[in-house]
């Protein structure tokens, strides 16, 4: 079970590490909003359920964890979704192959 | 300093907040200025947290990541400005800079003599806290010392500081609210409102309407069992308002004022204010001093260091309520420009 | 030098301290000055937080489970709750302050078309 | 594992530095936005972090929760508002105080 918690945290910080390196070097406003919305929820995931997984705890803060997970997992799409929908409405303008 | 808990995180997080700070301040745009500065506030709750201020922390939490952002969205959104104007001025900057330079240097000369960081025997650590930590629970029977301390034994400072949201709710009301009537005299009458506007979107308002509830409840179990874990009214009371103004904000401002006129919004304000100030004047009519709870022991259940346990939970809840309608009203104050019709 | 970093949190107190201080006089815009006014504020609250923290100790919620801070045997095990209570409220009114300033800033824009505060020394004069 | 768990937390606010890189840089603000998001979600994971090191992550896992519920409302704000204002980065002009 620790061998478990382990692994899932140290997979978590990776895909975080993704998230990080394709925040930064993605060359516009939605390929970013992909690396970002993607990865970053599945690392959060990853590391809440690596906690539960590492840590002894009793049943009622494992449900409260579940819990997190389960709002992340609601809210964080719901913001990616918002803030792509202003981008396009805004006129956020896509990269394209010959643009640079 | 170095036998701090996790004094790793809390150095690097000082560093972080400074680096945020500068950052808020030199983005240009005001948008991008606010967005940054909500997140040096979830930087200070981690801060918080590190250094076992949990109550603080979550606090924080809930008023940097419910409201205080908002509010200073619906502000720019109200007026047109986005974008900071580059103005030259450079020489009196730098003459404020060097005047800051050397406040600070003033401020760090004294460095030497304060204690050090993580002391336990300096003068503020070793007057009266310790009395509060050793005799909350024959007291009160309330293991959260926070609570006790915040609702019973400085339960007057609690009194004024709600006194002050109250205040500065009244204020914000005095400044932007304008007469309806008088102003639609002066405008040609708007075009009517769609109930919904088609433009915003069906996910965000079906998400919203699923984690409102969730949120209401977490935030009633946070006043209800402050005494056990970190939270209480302040707390508790944000959470609610930052529930209602999500609605206000996936919905639309006009389905919130349906529910919560402008006159209910503001009798609830002063009502939770009036509570507290009655459970006080309820401990004087029997017999003890104003906010000495432990003579409301024969009307509330218990004895009297159960009776002072829930005196501070009826104290928290009048704390909840105007905490929460006291930043549902100013939100609403600050979105709508003082019109209560419609906005963010 | 030690002592510089033995108090670490005194010197990020002034910094930013400084930096609000700063912005709120030499920033022209209205909203800076707000965002000023915020962050001047928290390097008080930091201040007061950091010196009620203890070496090696627990949070203030007395807890008789695995980590056993009750009955209270130590008073140095637990952090400072004083410190805590006196920033618990003062951010709260914070916030409710910065909601004022904005309302002000809000009022001042409406009257002026503008958050630059040269320009609004303009309009007065006119 | 309190020192793996120590690792993992540095590591974390190392990549929450590099992600305040495009908050920095970010061209417009959408993508100031986004970074902003991905720091408040792993405020959450730092949180917890935080929790499991004092040894008392009963006393966490509430804040934990309450910024899960509460961490996508400034996204959705700030989305709303270029919903509405329908420009990323419009000039300065006076007199704008419209409401749309």
């Amino acid at each position: 079970m620790h061998f478990l918690g382990y692994i899932l945290i140290s997979t978590g910080l990776v895909f975080f590490l993704g998230t990080t390196i394709g925040l930064l070097r993605f060359p516009d406003f939605y390929t970013r909003m992909h690396a970002a919305g993607k990865g970053d929820t599945l690392s959060t995931v990853m590391i809440l359920i690596g906690c539960i997984c590492l840590v002894p705890m009793s049943l009622l803060l494992a449900i409260k964890i579940l819990l997190i997970i389960n709002f992340i997992f609601i809210g964080s799409p719901t913001a990616t979704h918002a803030m792509m929908d202003a981008g396009n409405k805004a006129g956020a303008t896509p990269w394209r192959k010959d643009s640079k | 300093m170095s036998t701090l808990p996790i004094w790793q995180f809390d150095v690097l997080l000082l560093i972080l907040v400074v680096l945020f700070a500068v950052v808020a301040l030199s983005i240009r745009n005001l948008m991008g200025a606010a967005v940054v500065f909500g997140a040096y506030s979830f930087m200070m709750c981690l801060i918080w947290a590190g250094m076992g201020a949990v109550d603080v922390a979550f606090t924080e939490a809930a008023v940097g990541a419910g409201v205080s952002t908002v509010f200073v969205v619906s502000t720019l959104y109200n007026t047109g400005a986005t974008v900071q104007p580059r103005t030259g001025g450079l020489a009196f900057k730098l003459f404020i800079g060097v005047v800051v330079t050397i406040a600070g240097a003033f401020l760090l000369s004294a460095l030497p003599d304060f204690p050090e960081w993580g002391a336990s025997d300096s003068p503020v650590n070793a007057k009266v806290a310790p009395y509060y930590i050793l005799n909350t629970i024959a007291d009160s029977h309330v293991p959260n010392v926070v609570t006790s301390v915040l609702a019973d034994y400085r339960g007057f400072d609690t009194l004024l500081e709600t006194t002050v949201v109250f205040i500065a709710c009244i204020a914000i009301y005095s400044i932007l609210r304008v007469d309806k009537a008088k102003l639609e005299a002066g405008e040609p009458a708007a075009a009517p409102v769609p109930r919904y506007d088609p433009g915003d979107s069906l996910i965000v308002r079906q998400a919203s309407r699923f984690m409102v509830p969730f949120m209401q409840l977490f935030a009633l179990y946070v006043i209800a069992h402050g005494h056990y874990s970190p939270g209480g009214g302040f707390q508790g009371g944000v959470i609610l308002g930052a529930s209602l103004i999500l609605l206000a904000i996936s919905f639309d401002l006009k389905s919130l004022l349906r529910q919560w006129s402008e006159k209910t919004l503001m009798l609830l304000v002063a009502a939770g204010v009036f509570l507290y100030a009655a459970v006080g004047l309820a401990c004087m009519f029997m017999g003890g001093n104003y906010l000495d709870y432990g003579f409301l022991d024969s009307i509330l259940p218990g004895e009297q260091d159960m009776a002072r346990s829930h005196g501070i939970l009826l104290v928290e809840i009048g704390v909840g309520i105007t905490v929460m309608f006291s930043m549902i009203a100013i939100h609403i104050n600050l979105a709508s420009n003082g019109r209560f019709d419609r906005g963010l | 030098m030690e002592k510089l970093i033995a108090n670490f949190n005194y010197v990020i107190v002034v910094i930013l301290m400084m930096i609000g201080l700063w912005s709120m006089l030499a920033q022209k815009n209205l909203i800076k000055k707000c965002i000023g006014m915020a962050i001047f504020q928290t390097g008080i609250i930091l201040f007061f937080i950091s010196i009620g923290a203890k070496d090696n100790a627990l949070i203030p919620i007395l807890t008789e489970a695995a980590n056993h801070t009750y009955p209270v045997s130590d008073v140095s095990k637990v952090a400072n709750p004083l410190t805590q209570i006196l920033m618990l409220t003062a951010i709260v009114v914070g916030v409710a302050t910065l909601g004022v300033a904005l309302a002000l800033a809000q009022k001042i824009y409406q009257q002026h078309s503008s958050f630059d505060e040269d320009e609004i020394l303009e309009n007065e004069r006119k | 594992m309190n020192t793996f768990i120590t690792t993992a937390g540095v590591a974390l606010i190392g990549l929450m530095l590099l992600v305040l890189i495009r908050a920095i840089k970010g061209p417009t603000v959408i993508d100031r936005l986004v970074a902003i998001n991905v720091i408040g979600t792993k405020s959450i994971v730092l949180l917890l972090f935080a929790g499991i090191l004092f040894g008392q992550l009963e006393m966490f896992v509430d804040i934990a929760l309450g910024y899960g519920l509460l961490n996508y409302i400034v996204s959705i704000a700030a989305s709303r508002y270029y919903q509405h204002r329908k420009s990323l980065e419009p000039e300065h002009s006076p007199g704008g105080s419209s409401v749309s």
